[in-house]
């Protein structure tokens, strides 16, 4: 049986197990005369749990595995010869196979033949047991459950135990994700790290992973000091700020304090859409529209500028941040609560007045978090940067310069055909590693902001 | 001493005066952000109509047997692999004699597209009768002749400087002339895989691989997600090391860089499972991961909305911890848990970096048949065209932008919509 | 740390609930009870009895532990993270904090009304259904409707909203909101309904009817409320407990706290003199 | 007023309540004095004693009324036209009493009288300065009972031929006991009982006062009505 | 109970001078009650013309309390100790004013008395009456000023004697008027006087009853105090 | 319209406010006034004196306009989108609805203190310097100083703060805070406060210090309060204003009004009667 049929047939055992249940808590009750100690529904609830989903989990369990056990059986009745193959030809072999298998084709040689033939044996037997275990173990679930159903028998909290179960696992993927990303990137800069020092990465002022200045270089076929790059990096994020944050705050002033519904109802969404439009759009608007326009208007006041300057990208991604700013700002001073705003009216302030001195720093933590939100997106952004600044690693704080960034060359390295661990492809991953504890390290420090102001004032 | 009145009456014009620039910068900011958000959308969609649009030329077609190299024998197989090349380079040469010159010859073959012989491919096998007829066909013209035509090609430039030679003006002219040209709905566009050739490439399958891309996160984060955020704001004790754990990883990835998901990815999935790469499944799996904390911190933040008495309320009439959560407290918090969730999607429907890491950005002509088919999506699609260097592309760059905008729209109408309805129901 | 903390704190010394703490027929009755917010104590050494289809009323300035105290009695403080309870709670005899009870059985029979109106966000129906479709109560959609408007009846808001049964209950004016989560909760039947300040979000009009509605329902129900306004203590309760800094310092009938209290802090509270 | 209802139902019982047990103990008054006139008069001992003896009653509601008006102070914090109405209860209810208390110093004198078996025929004297005090009694606790201004006020006027009628009273008996010094003592009794039924025509007055200012809400006592 | 202070100083005021007002009612009470007993004895016209017109004074207070009690209920919802003291103070400026009636009268018989010229040396056998009876009443108001129950109850005791002394006094001016008839009238008027002593006496007995209420909250108005 | 309104819903006539709503000498007078919120008019023809140094509440039942009444008197109103106000309101004889008068300057001269204790977000020495800033009212540090300190000691708060004058205002109690917006709104001398249930959001402690406070500032101030509170009217004020529908019914004496009220629907609110 296919995996769609099993799972099909396990999902109507699903819906039998909860009629069953459901019937028999209801006979069983009126049979004793006792009453049910939960609804119906849970004993229902609980007897379709055993009867499909530790069925379930083993067929998950089987076909994941179920290949690469396949494989490798495959592979130990192949001749000697073929098995001394390297890793990727022995792939490479190993889909020929499937691909015969599947195809239904009888071609190839003999070795090929035959493989096919074990196969697809293999296949047929792991499908048939597959199916004898999963059904059994359903059935036995179902019996075994519906056994102990009992009016006196505490269903509820028995699914209710189920149902936080499952969810306390939804909860610890985050920390799954979080440890899959360290590990991720420490295994692949640790060994990135022993080819290249440290300190020559982080402080080298030289970045060009192409070609090699020294003969002597361990394994490497060019220079890694990423000094540049995070340069390069926050000298965009800092234009990008620079635009950012004023036009985003008094729009959010504008917007919440101003100006009248109506054209709140318009401009709100209007502002919103800023960061809805995805960044590769950004990208291609700054690398066709902005790059070249600023590049003439830098031409006709007499300033030579490159047509990747990290102006152009920081300008575009300052407005494709501004939303950032200015609707956390926006939800952080309307919650400033009216009776401020009456407060400081009531003792003869004009607007500004009232916003300048009292609503701002009532806001201050939520506005800060804002803006540092948006920092941290600056830092990490990719398609605008990758599309729109250059490759050239300089090392300046000239926004009229072309600057290329940490997200950047992960991309340039990463989305070659190089082999997986080049060292090339291995300072993406030391750059990966650099960026996330940036982020991490920005991430903390706005938390700590926030608590110590609203420690102040709350 | 002068009285608080007139001490204050002093001061007054000043404070006003204040008070008005102060306004007048508001009001700039968002003038000069709405500027640039129109001057963008306008951008992009002058340069992306022309894509929608596209140049035929219409060529008499000799659809001879023996051009075909067909041997009599007309079996589909026969028919399949016949020479249609040299069918249209006869047509070509009639329609212009006397263009001798071998590079002129060239040329001349190059005001039609590379794809014509397929296009008579199709016609012959799907009508054998018209074999050794003469036919009046539209053939899809090359990118330069559809660039011309849509009028983005100075005929006053230097010829060196442009694509277009004289003499192929001068050909093209009179095709007009002969009415032989025309521009008609680029149907291709939304039917067509990616090509190298623009006049054929079409976003669809980056449409699907999006579509399956997105099916992929919704059904990952959408459950996961949610259940994270009730059981952190419902169920978590407080004081529990565990619980802090995730609370902080939590808000930790939400500013997690997307692109070092897509590390994750590639080190995870493609790595150490060894799943291949470039496909819709790994596809999802890194957004869904991606967008996790958006939704889950929407979503907390929704159910932390519902005031505390509806909780009590039910626990007080002897209703269980889940039976609270589920009966009471999530449909009231659904309006804004949805609302994450849909702009989580939104936000992994443009997303393009992580999938640039995972080796979605192969050249992929197929379109995907399901989740475990290689393909792409319509935001890496929109990054590979805009690194082309033709002209037709950066057209079709700002149509499947467009294109990309118009689900972005829907979806948000769709949260704006489905808010409103369970408002209503409250 | 008890003792010094009479000393300096009172001048007088708590050492017992003065009144008539006891009664015989008892519905609830407290023993010993201390309750502590982590290290914090909210409860000392609380000892009354509540008795059947009375209405007892719980007073004392903020922060005294009222609530604290009528939230143990159904264990809604079972919530709260870091709140533990000893001493000897009865309900009928019966020990509510024993392993064996189940809190969600509990609060179907000792029922609580807040001190803000919370209907859910549903039909003022479904308001009223719910508990019984929780507990099961009853086998037919007929058997509901009758219960629905028997429980509404009793809550004197039947007339008000027969037209509306449909319609939210969010829709209703803060006072009828309020009896819909009286009606709510005697629609399971409970025996015990505890009222947290009921009418502390309600104007004046609203109060009265509320009142009204608690004198006629303590003939069926044992009620406890807590309240700020000793004038409704006086005016509803036939019994009432002073609450000092966590102490109970004296539980009396109501007339006698309200003209010629036992206790030396009773009368200061009731006179408005200072603590 | 009466016409428009508390809008909690508890408060108008309460405060009805304490109002019938006003009207009632008003009755018992009333009845009280009754009955001493006409033990007095008809020289009856037996019901002469019966007065005495059941003043007691009177003392208990009045008590018990008093105790009703603190309780609705602590629980109901009546203001305005309920709050004159409680205080007027209060001022009443010791005019009551003290009706009350005169009534039984009839009944108790009368018993001596009876006892002393001097013929001293002046108790038919006595009679209509006894129609007059109940009648007054009467009307009075009637305007109290329909809150009649008006009438207490005409009422109030009416004292003054009580008073008058006391004199006539006790001059007669001066002369009697002047003609008969043997029977001074006996006199001195009947003159207490006239002194009685003076002192209850004044408290009546009182009542009718407390009427004024129950409706009117001006305090009208120690002034001349008018 | 005093030693604590309301939270809102103005109802403490507001409180306090209510019962200063009392106690300034209860000084002119007294006084005016000193003043009739000495013209009484000492046939002093003057004083008595005194006496009997400055009770309109007395009446003028008893109305400004009763207005000030009624504000207070209004206004702060007196309970417990406060709300009795209210009561109590309401029911004693009644006493109060009778008292003050009383006096009014004893100065105006006494004005009659000088008037008649008749000599009938009684005065003395009265001033005893009148000693016991500012005695009662000085306790009396003493034992409300500092809410002393103890000295109330034993105050309350010695009513008894009072009411003793005027049995006494009136049988001697029962036999006084047996001895001279033509006095009778004259006569007539001491045993008005002593008899309005004597009320004094009951009147100061009810503020004790009243005193004992404030404090313990029992109300002892009709039972044996013992 | 309003004629039949008035016989509707009354069956009393409230033809115009009985009592005396008009004095010599008064601070503020307002002549025929009518609030509109949008189409919806709030009051109706409101014609009042408030007299100088003087405390005058106003009381009602809920939603009778009292607040909107209040906030007329420093253009508070001014603030809310659709409300329009016709008729004539004087501050000292002079038109404050005329062009010419700036609703900043008048909003200095009458202050106005707010139902929930709203301090700004700043130490306590900022809140009540705020206004004295904001204006140019000290010249210098120490004049500054001095003012604050003299605001902070009028509203009876100095002793209890003075230690902590630079810690934040929004620590302090709820009594506190509420005695903080008095401080500064005195700190700016205004000549009227405006109070619009001021004690609503305290305990019952907290609420007597301010009315204790609220009647030593009337030496020096005029008041104007809105309650819900008949006790905190009577014990404060010594005129009161009753609200009805909009309508002004009547203005009296306090005494008066709580003992002895002239209109039919006074004396129904104040003894709690059907409206
Ligand atoms: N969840 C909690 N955690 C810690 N302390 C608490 C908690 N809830 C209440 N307390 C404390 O316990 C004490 C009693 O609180 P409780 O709420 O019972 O008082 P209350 O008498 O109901 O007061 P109020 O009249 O203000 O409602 C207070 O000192 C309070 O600060
Ligand atoms: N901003 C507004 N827009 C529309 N109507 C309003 C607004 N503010 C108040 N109203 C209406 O005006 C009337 C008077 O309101 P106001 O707030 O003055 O009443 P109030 O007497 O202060 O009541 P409360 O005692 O509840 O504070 C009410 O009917 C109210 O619904
Ligand atoms: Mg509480
Ligand atoms: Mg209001
Ligand atoms: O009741 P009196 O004592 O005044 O006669």
């Amino acid at each position: 049986m296919s995996f769609g049929a099993i799972f099909t047939a396990l999902m109507a055992l699903l819906l039998l197990g909860y009629y069953t249940g459901r019937k028999r808590s209801i006979s069983l009750s009126d049979k004793r005369n006792q009453r049910l100690h939960s609804l119906p529904q849970h004993y229902g609830y609980l007897i379709a749990f055993w009867s499909s989903v530790p069925a379930l989990l083993i067929l998950l369990f089987w076909s994941v595995l179920e290949s690469s056990v396949i494989n490798s059986a495959i592979v130990a009745q192949l001749p000697a010869q073929l098995q001394q193959l390297s890793a990727d030809e022995l792939e490479l072999l190993i889909n020929e196979i499937i691909n015969l298998s599947h195809s239904g084709v009888a071609i190839g040689d003999d070795v090929k033949r035959h493989a096919v033939f074990y196969y697809n044996a293999l296949i047929e037997f792991s499908d048939w047991v597959k199916s004898v275990i999963v059904f059994v173990l359903a059935f036995i679930g179902m019996f075994i459950a519906l056994a102990f159903v009992k009016p006196e028998m505490k269903a509820r909290n028995l699914v209710e135990r189920l149902i936080r179960w499952f969810m306390i696992g939804c909860a610890s993927i985050a920390v799954l994700t979080t440890i899959g990303i360290i590990f991720s990137v420490i295994f692949e800069s640790i060994i990135f790290f022993k080819a290249v020092n440290v300190f020559d990465f982080l402080f080298g002022t030289h970045w060009s992973p192409q070609e090699a200045i020294r003969e002597d270089q361990v394994g490497g076929s060019g220079s890694f000091g990423a000094l540049p790059l995070f340069v390069g990096t926050l000298l965009i994020s800092f234009v990008a700020l620079v635009i950012a944050v004023p036009l985003g705050l008094m729009s959010a002033i504008y917007l919440s304090e101003y100006s009248s519904p109506r054209f709140r109802l318009f401009a709100k969404p209007v502002l919103e859409m800023l960061a809805g439009i995805p960044t590769v759009v950004y990208g291609f608007f700054a690398a066709i529209t902005v790059a070249p326009f600023i590049r003439d208007l830098g031409e006709s006041l007499g300033l030579s500028l490159s047509s990747e300057s990290a102006l152009a990208a920081g300008i575009v991604m300052g407005v494709m941040i501004i939303p950032f700013v200015s609707s956390l700002s926006d939800d952080v001073i309307s919650a400033v609560p009216q009776a401020m705003r009456d407060g400081s009216y009531a003792m003869g302030a004009t607007k500004s007045e009232t916003i300048k001195q009292v609503i701002i720093p009532a806001a201050l933590p939520g506005i800060v978090s804002g803006v540092l939100l948006a920092a941290s997106r600056a830092i990490g952004e990719t398609m605008i940067v990758v599309m729109a600044a250059g490759l050239s690693a300089n090392l300046t704080f000239n926004p009229l310069e072309a600057v290329t960034t940490v997200t950047v060359q992960m991309v340039a390295l990463l989305t070659g055909d190089q082999e997986f661990d080049s060292t090339k492809t291995l300072a993406a991953f030391a750059l990966g590693l650099g960026l996330f504890l940036t982020t991490l390290v920005l991430n903390i420090i706005s938390l700590y902001v926030v608590r110590k102001y609203r420690e102040q004032y709350d | 001493m002068i009285s608080n009145t007139k001490k204050i009456k002093n001061k007054l014009a000043k404070r006003y005066a204040k008070e008005k620039r102060f306004q007048i910068y508001g009001l700039g900011a968002i003038v000069i952000s709405i500027a640039f958000l129109l001057s963008l959308l306008i951008n992009i969609s002058t340069t992306g109509f022309p894509a929608f649009q596209q140049t035929y030329i219409n060529i008499d077609v000799d659809i001879d047997s023996k051009l075909l190299n067909l041997d009599g024998k007309y079996s589909e197989q026969a028919l399949f692999s016949a020479n249609y090349r040299k069918v249209i380079n006869q047509s070509l040469k009639t329609l212009f004699p006397g263009v001798e010159d071998r590079r002129q010859k060239r040329a001349l073959r190059q005001l039609i597209s590379k794809s014509a012989r397929y296009q008579l491919r199709d016609f012959v096998m799907n009508n054998p009768d018209t074999i050794n007829t003469k036919q009046s066909l539209w053939f899809l013209a090359r990118d330069d002749v559809d660039v011309f035509m849509k009028g983005s090609i100075d005929r006053s430039l230097p010829e060196s400087d442009r694509r277009l030679k004289n003499f192929q003006l001068v050909w093209i002219d009179k095709l007009l002339t002969e009415n032989r040209l025309e521009k008609r709905f680029n149907i291709n566009f939304f039917t067509q895989g990616d090509s190298r050739e623009p006049e054929q490439a079409g976003i669809k399958g980056a449409m699907i691989g999006s579509l399956l891309t997105m099916l992929v996160t919704v059904l990952l984060s959408f459950p996961i997600g949610v259940s994270a955020a009730i059981y952190l704001e419902e169920f978590a004790p407080k004081n529990n090391r565990w619980v802090d754990i995730i609370e902080i990883n939590i808000n930790n990835l939400a500013a997690v860089p997307s692109i070092v998901f897509g590390l994750l990815g590639l080190a995870v999935f493609i790595g150490f499972f060894g799943v291949p790469r470039s496909i819709p499944l790994i596809g999802g799996l890194v957004l869904t991961l991606m967008t996790l904390p958006t939704i889950i911190i929407s979503s907390r933040a929704a159910l932390k909305a519902v005031p505390p008495s509806i909780r009590e309320a039910a626990l007080g009439l002897g209703a269980s911890r889940v039976q609270t959560t589920f009966h009471h407290v999530v449909p009231a918090a659904m309006p804004g848990i949805l609302t994450g969730t849909i702009i989580g999607m939104a936000q992994a429907l443009g997303e393009t970096a992580p999938l640039l890491m995972i080796g979605m950005v192969a050249f992929i002509a197929d379109v995907p048949q399901g989740i475990t088919d290689p393909s792409t999506v319509l935001p890496v699609q929109i990054y590979l065209w805009s690194d082309s260097p033709e002209r037709a592309f950066t057209e079709r760059t700002s149509a499947a932008i467009m294109v990309l905008l118009g689900f972005l729209i829907v979806m948000n109408l769709l949260a704006t919509i489905m808010r409103r309805k369970f408002e209503k129901k409250r | 740390m008890i003792n010094t903390h009479k000393r300096e704190e009172f001048d007088i010394e708590i050492n017992q609930t003065v009144g008539k703490p006891f009664i015989k027929d008892a519905k609830f009755s407290t023993r010993n009870v201390d309750v502590f917010y982590g290290e914090k104590q909210a409860i000392f050494d609380a000892n009354i009895d509540i008795g059947k289809n009375q209405i007892i009323a719980m007073i004392g300035p903020s922060g005294c532990g009222k609530s604290t105290f009528l939230r143990c009695l159904n264990r809604m403080n079972d919530t709260i993270q870091d709140c533990h309870i000893s001493g000897d709670i009865r309900l009928d005899g019966e020990d509510i904090y024993q392993k064996q009870q189940d809190p969600v059985l509990l609060r179907a029979r000792v029922g609580m009304v807040f001190q803000k109106p919370n209907p859910f966000p549903k039909s003022i129906y479904d308001n009223v259904a719910y508990g019984a479709k929780l507990h099961g109560l009853a086998s037919s959609k007929i058997e509901l409707d009758e219960l629905v408007e028997k429980s509404l009846t009793r809550a004197g808001l039947f007339k008000e909203v027969k037209d509306s049964l449909h319609k939210p209950g969010t829709g209703l004016s803060g006072g009828q909101q309020q009896r819909l989560c009286i009606a709510r909760t005697i629609a399971i039947d409970p025996e015990v309904i505890l009222m947290d300040e009921p009418t502390s979000a309600l104007d004046p009009i609203a109060t009265a009817v509320i009142e009204e509605l608690m004198i006629s329902l303590s003939k069926k129900y044992t009620i406890a409320i807590v309240t700020h306004s000793m004038q409704q203590a006086a005016r509803v309760s036939q019994r009432t407990a002073y609450f000092h800094l966590g102490y109970l310092v004296e539980v009396n009938d109501t007339n006698t706290v309200f003209t010629n209290p036992e206790h030396r802090l009773t009368e200061n509270y009731i006179t408005g003199r200072f603590g | 007023m009466e016409t428009q209802q508390h809008i909690s139902r508890q408060y108008n019982q309460e405060l009805e309540s304490v109002k019938s047990k006003v009207l009632k103990m008003g009755g018992m008054v009333e009845d009280q004095v009754e009955k001493s006139i006409s033990a007095l008069i008809e020289q009856n001992s037996e019901l002469a004693k019966e007065v005495a003896e059941s003043d007691y009653k009177i003392n208990k509601i009045e008590v018990e009324i008093d105790e009703s008006c603190a309780q609705l102070i602590a629980k109901r914090q009546p203001a305005a036209g309920d709050l004159r109405l409680i205080i007027a209860i209060i001022k009443v209810i010791t005019d009551l009493e003290r009706i009350g208390d005169e009534a039984e110093k009839i009944g108790r004198y009368t018993q001596k009288l009876t006892s002393m078996k001097d013929e001293v025929n002046m108790y038919a004297e006595l009679s209509r300065l006894g129609d007059k005090v109940i009648t007054i009694l009467r009307d009075a606790l009637d305007a109290f009972a329909r809150m009649d201004v008006e009438q207490a006020i005409r009422i109030a006027g009416t004292d003054r031929q009580i008073d008058e009628e006391f004199e006539r009273v006790s001059r007669i008996l001066v002369t009697h006991m002047m003609e008969n010094p043997r029977n001074i003592k006996t006199m001195l009794h009947v003159i207490w009982c006239a002194r009685a039924l003076e002192r209850i025509g004044d408290h009546a007055q009182n009542v009718c006062e407390y009427v004024v200012y129950l409706v009117k809400g001006q305090d009208v006592r120690h002034m001349e009505l008018e």
